[in-house]
């Protein structure tokens, strides 16, 4: 397929066809009346041609509907602005080069998994020397000094490390956002340092499968990754920002 | 994980079924049809249309016809021309078509000459062919294998242009053959269209251009995945010998292949299909090409549970009339479907069992195994669930080619992202299941085993009962689907013709065709 | 569930919760532009909260999403307007009641695939006396006559028959809709019936499952029927339409 | 479908979880802890919180242990403060909540005075609840059976109206145990919050009041679908005895139960866990309840081919410890997974193996059976083709109780349509593999059979190893998931202590039990 540049429309079977899916429940019985229901929602979502295939019942006044349609939306190749963009990654050698010889120093992270989020796996997939997805972790690295505080861990015990110990960078997973648990969370943490003055002393990173890039520059955070992150990834930001911080 | 059951039974079944297409063989013989000369003229290398985009072959029969002078066959016309002009075929061909030549009213030349260089042209036809042929298997010998069963999709976007990005998109995520469904209902059109299409119902027109396009692609596929990705199109129909010549010239792997089908879902003529049939197969036979039939249509508008013997007896008769065609077992791609009410109690068990069964009676035989289709609703979730369990049988019972199901069954032709996810289902299924038929085996005493049984002794009777009657008898008398066909009733029976006295066609011949393999000098 | 009446919007996991499933293809091969792509062209369906939640290469410069988000779309229960009205059934007796002493005639229904279509089964279910979903079809009932043409029924051939017979009702079934094939099938027969002066003559009905009511309306059909109908419905909208006719 | 393993490795493993089982009870049977306490005074009909909402149990334990008198116990307490003062219970609670009650300073009465009024009340108490739990043990028995296994699913709006509701539709579509997930670590909280929540993060929180709201639900539920609704609800955490009280006094079915997960997940102190539990189990057990145990959660961070073996090492100790607080094994749902990597070779196979190695070395045990969650990915469809495939594992080896893998796992906790599309696919599958298990054998000398022999083998040494270090130590040592926890480290260590001269629990006394079944007059 070649790709167009310009106008990028939804494929479904032919080149700009617009074809989308979309399937959502409501709380009706279903009948006659719920089914134009579903449809005039699609309809007001903008969809044309819309085929309502699949009416379920879910019980106990619920109802579902799987529906296609085709879409007049287009959007300008150009046009796409990128949040979380596709940094160059570094290699192994390069980040201990460079740690090494350009900032001149063994770095100190610290990783946590805050708030009653039980969640390490992710976290420890970024940290532990066993690494993820067949990269070793940051404790593989000869210049990073890693302390892995676990999950479950209030912010304030996070807290107290930043004063015990020289951070240079704080992990911070979040996994379960379930009513914005996790915002809660980065939020307090961000403003404790910020209180503590020693937010700028240190690079405030953090991480998991359903954080908002966006909303966690805004809550304060310096990055944020999401799934499939890779330990390389993660050491390749660090560098680039501890070097741009000491220029 | 062999069901146990009569060998003997099987026999039986098998000398029935060799029985009823032995009647069938001595009805047809002296018979050819329209459709059976003009693959011979396309054989020979006559192509392409004439101002009104009538295909070349077209007029050159229409021609013949019109004057009465069928009887004799196309290469017998078509040898007389070339002795008399010392045209070549196309050019014979092009002013036939262009209505500047009278093909009877040259003066004609001695029949044994006529012979002797139609002989002549057909050796050199089958060598350089059966060559062609040979560097393919290359091909797909020299690229890696994939473990069983093959995973086959369709593309139906009409266009023949979308159909090659998906078709790439299909083998690069791990199809292994790919089928371009035809436009609706092309089985009924008395000719192939010509060149490229990108209009079509449902489906993209079968057309030697078409076929040439998609070729490429995927040779361009197997290249690039390191897999070779087989080309399969369908040539039941009207043009079905037609179609099977225009699949050797064009290098098709796999041709969708039944008379039945176009008998009883199309009301094709059963005598002008059946010859057709005999000679499509005899030619693909001869380039090692596989064929695979329609049995699962057979069940998606009866009893599925009751009335499955059905596919057995059609899988027997299909089996023999492939053979006496000249076509050897490990080409012959008999098929069958998972077509079981999802509401019936074990359906999982009964459909595991009849693959089985269909695995066990015909053990060398390429199976195509088919999907569940007629009892898939718009629910796409509930649909993946179905194909999952398709796909476990499939893997488990060792099916050779498994057509995929595929989530949107009940809504249309698949969109670029059903394809994948089948194709994404099917491979972990093969990945995670590949060793549950060396694991496991049966309860000798089940009610799996009993159920096997049970559908041995139904096909033998049926078999029985058609052996008796003649096969033209019981398509009339409803014994296929409940279906009623007529001996002459249906499309297509003014083109069969007796064949007459001059009449010839080398392809036939052994001597050609030994000479033709062995690369002698015409 | 209490089903609300006013405003009804789509629940996920809580009443107005507004969830939704959303996936569709794109034309571009995966990369972060693609999702971008991805989540702005959600965005300009107008859904909020949106989760990129599956983001898969389909090979060959083609790439597949899955998306959940939220809409701020809701309905006015009362507002519903019933394209496809569920009329009341009547029984087997009370049919055959109505015909013979109200109609007081035996009525002559013809069913036909037209075009290509090869497909059969969907009028099978309506008119073969073995029915559908446990109700008997149409031949059972003795007050109609039933032709049955069956599949790839040309509409000249239709036309034929409403010359030679004294038909009453025609029931077209349309299964094969790509490119539109059914709509121009439908079409045609309405036309050909207007030109030959007999449409008033008769009730021209249409069904298939992917016939849109709306359509099937505006092309010239008095009725048209969807998925999953009964012979029962069928049955009660004839006698309805023909009694009407009548008064 | 039984595999070919040595009874007399199976018998050996049992010997060797007995004797760490042993080990365990011979620590901790002289001690008790502060939520054992509180049970204690649930269970005799205290309910409700003070003013600032601490719940009366709560100031009772912490008003007697702030003056050093817990190690008497709470009913020592309890039964001295109304001989002092004639009042009632709950009168007594709310007053010492009110902090208008001093029950250390109250005169002391005769030690064998208050065990024999403590003896009188809790054989009234338990004849009263015996009683509530024969009613719906025979609700059950009237109500028709639905073939196993039984379909489990969870709610977790975090709000229990939102809850019923999805509970209602659920059971409505054939869910037979319904279980409410708790609000996000409620397992770290040392009390049990108080009345109706709407309010929670990935859950809701575990009430009297919202249990009883549910029950209501689903008793109404049951009817309505006339089949038994199960309600399931979690009591591993600091309060796992407390909750199993509250689970027996609201009529919950089944329990979630199992102090390693929250040593190893929720790091709480081993020895306050195991107390807890014993007393849970001894409660559940008294009143015929089944508790499931969480041996899912270990491979979950572990690789699940090459550690499984730990499944089957917590279950051996998870039965003996059940057993020896008094439960039968037909009500020790002892749990497992299909966590395997879809990426793994032969998954199917090797899942297949598991789940009926587990189903043969407990057959009489309810077990659990958990779904893949792991290594699931946004992709829903692809979610939903792992989850029919555990559903059709789970049939074929007959599980007792299957919760139901969700198509959203990787995305979201349960919405209304994932719920439904998992119980249709399993519904189908139960329907329709129902046989598979009598239909079918393993093959004596396969690989997978050579799995299962290999399983055993390691588990017995593990276990072996674990008989010699003793439980605590392994514990340590990081035997279980890699995860390391001292003995007196993790959370509530603070609230566990010996029992003292005066302290007594007259429901460990097998004479009052035995009164209160036969209903004789206290
Ligand atoms: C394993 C697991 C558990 C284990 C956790 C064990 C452990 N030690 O971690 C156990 C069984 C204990 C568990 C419990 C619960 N879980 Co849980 N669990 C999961 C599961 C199945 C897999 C998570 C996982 O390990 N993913 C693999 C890792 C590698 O991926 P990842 O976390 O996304 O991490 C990657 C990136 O996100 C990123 N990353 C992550 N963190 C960070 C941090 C930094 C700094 C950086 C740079 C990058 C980064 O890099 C990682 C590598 O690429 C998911 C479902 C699923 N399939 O995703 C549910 C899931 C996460 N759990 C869930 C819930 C609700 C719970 C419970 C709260 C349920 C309950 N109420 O009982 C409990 C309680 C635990 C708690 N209080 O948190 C929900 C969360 C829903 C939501 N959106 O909020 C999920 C999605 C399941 C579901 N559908 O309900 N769970
Ligand atoms: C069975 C079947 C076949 C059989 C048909 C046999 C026969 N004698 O009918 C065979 C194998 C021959 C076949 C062939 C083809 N089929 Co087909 N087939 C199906 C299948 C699996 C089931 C259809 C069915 O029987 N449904 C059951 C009946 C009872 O339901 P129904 O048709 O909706 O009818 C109900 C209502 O719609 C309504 N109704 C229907 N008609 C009428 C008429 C009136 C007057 C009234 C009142 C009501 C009414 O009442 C009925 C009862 O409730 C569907 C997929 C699916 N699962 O739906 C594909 C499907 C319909 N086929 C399809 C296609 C494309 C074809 C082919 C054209 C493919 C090809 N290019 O080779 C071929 C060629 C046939 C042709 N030219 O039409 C597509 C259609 C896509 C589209 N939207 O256009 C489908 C959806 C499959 C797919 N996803 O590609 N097919
Ligand atoms: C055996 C067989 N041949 C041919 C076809 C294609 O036929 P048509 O061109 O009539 O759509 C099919 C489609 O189902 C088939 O099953
Ligand atoms: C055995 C067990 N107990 C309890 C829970 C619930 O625990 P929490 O309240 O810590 O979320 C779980 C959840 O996974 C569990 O597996």
């Amino acid at each position: 397929m070649t790709e167009p540049q310009s106008s990028i429309r939804p494929y479904g079977d032919r080149l700009n066809d617009g074809a989308v899916q979309l399937s959502f429940s409501l709380p009706m019985s279903l009948s006659a009346r719920s089914r134009e229901a579903a449809k005039s929602i699609a309809g007001r979502l903008g969809l044309d041609r819309i085929r309502l295939i699949s009416a379920l019942d879910l019980g106990n006044g619920f109802s579902y509907y799987i529906l296609y349609g085709t879409t007049a939306v287009e959007i300008d190749g150009q046009a796409i602005h990128l949040t979380d963009v596709e940094r160059p990654l570094l290699d192994f050698w390069r980040i201990n080069h460079l740690l090494e010889f350009e900032l001149k120093k063994r770095v100190t992270v610290v990783g946590a998994t805050i708030g009653t989020d039980a969640h390490t796996v992710g976290l420890d997939a970024i940290l532990n020397a066993k690494g993820f997805g067949g990269e070793s972790g940051l404790e593989r690295y000869p210049q990073f000094r890693v302390v892995n505080l676990g999950a479950q861990v209030p912010p304030e015990e996070v807290l107290e490390i930043t004063r015990e110990e020289p951070v240079d960078v704080l992990l911070i997973s979040q996994v379960v956002t379930q009513r914005n648990a996790h915002l809660e969370n980065l939020t307090l943490l961000a403003e404790m340092l910020e209180a503590e003055g020693t937010r700028q002393d240190l690079l405030l990173i953090c991480g998991g499968p359903y954080i908002d890039s966006q909303v966690a520059l805004e809550v304060g955070f310096d990055a944020a990754f999401g799934p499939g992150t890779t330990p390389l990834a993660v050491a390749s930001l660090i560098v680039e920002e501890l070097l741009r911080k000491t220029r | 994980m062999r069901l146990p059951i009569s060998t003997e039974k099987v026999r039986h079944c098998r000398q029935l079924a060799a029985s009823i297409a032995q009647e069938v063989e001595a009805e047809i013989s002296p018979l050819s049809t329209v459709s059976v000369e003009r693959s011979l003229l396309r054989l020979v290398g006559i192509e392409g249309a004439n101002q009104e985009n009538v295909p070349l072959v077209n007029c050159f029969i229409d021609h013949i016809a019109r004057q009465r002078a069928l009887e004799d066959g196309a290469l017998y016309w078509l040898g007389n021309a070339i002795l008399a002009t010392g045209e070549s075929p196309q050019s014979i061909g092009e002013r036939v078509g262009a209505g500047s030549l009278d093909l009877v009213r040259l003066p004609r030349q001695p029949r044994p000459a006529i012979e002797k260089l139609c002989r002549g042209i057909v050796q050199d036809t089958l060598a350089t062919l059966l060559g062609k042929r040979q560097q393919r298997r290359k091909m797909e010998e020299n690229l890696p294998r994939t473990p069983p069963p093959w995973l086959y999709v369709i593309v139906a976007t009409g266009n023949i242009y979308d159909d090659i990005e998906q078709a790439k998109a299909a083998a690069e995520k791990g199809a292994d053959a790919v089928a371009v469904i035809r436009s609706t209902a092309q089985s009924l059109l008395d000719y192939v269209p010509e060149g490229i299409t990108t209009e079509g119902f449902g489906g993209t027109f079968a057309t030697g251009a078409n076929y040439r396009l998609m070729r490429g692609a995927l040779d361009e596929a197997s290249r690039q995945s390191n897999r070779y990705v087989r080309q399969v199109n369908y040539c039941s129909g009207l043009c079905m010998a037609e179609i099977a010549a225009l699949g050797v010239l064009e290098g098709l792997d796999i041709l969708v292949n039944d008379a039945l089908y176009g008998i009883l879902f199309r009301d094709l003529n059963m005598i002008r299909t059946m010859v057709d049939q005999h000679f499509s197969r005899y030619l693909l036979g001869l380039f090692d090409t596989i064929i695979v039939t329609g049995e699962d249509n057979l069940i998606k508008t009866i009893d599925a549970f009751e009335e499955y013997p059905i596919v057995l007896v059609s899988q027997f008769i299909n089996e023999q009339l492939a053979k006496n065609a000249g076509m050897r077992e490990e080409r012959i791609g008999l098929g069958h479907a998972a077509e079981l009410d999802p509401a019936l109690e074990d359906s999982f068990l009964w459909e595991l069992v009849q693959a089985q069964l269909v695995r066990q009676l015909f053990p060398r035989s390429p199976v195509k195994f088919m999907p569940p289709t007629r009892y898939k609703s718009g629910n796409i979730f509930f649909a993946h669930v179905l194909d999952t369990l398709f796909n476990l049988v499939s893997v488990w019972t060792e099916q050779a080619i498994v057509l995929l199901g595929m989530p949107t069954e009940a809504i249309h032709t698949p969109y670029v992202q059903d394809r994948y996810l089948s194709l994404e289902s099917a491979l972990h299924v093969r990945r995670a299941a590949g060793a549950l038929g060396r694991e496991l085996r049966f309860q000798p005493n089940g009610q799996g085993a009993a159920r096997a049984r049970q559908l041995l002794a139904k096909t033998e009777e049926s078999l029985t009962r058609i052996a008796e009657e003649g096969l033209w008898n019981s398509l009339s008398s409803g014994a296929f689907s409940a279906i009623r066909r007529t001996r002459h009733g249906g499309r297509g029976y003014d083109g069969v013709f007796r064949k007459g006295q001059f009449y010839l066609n080398p392809f036939l011949d052994r001597e050609v065709v030994r000479r033709a393999r062995r690369g002698e000098e015409a």
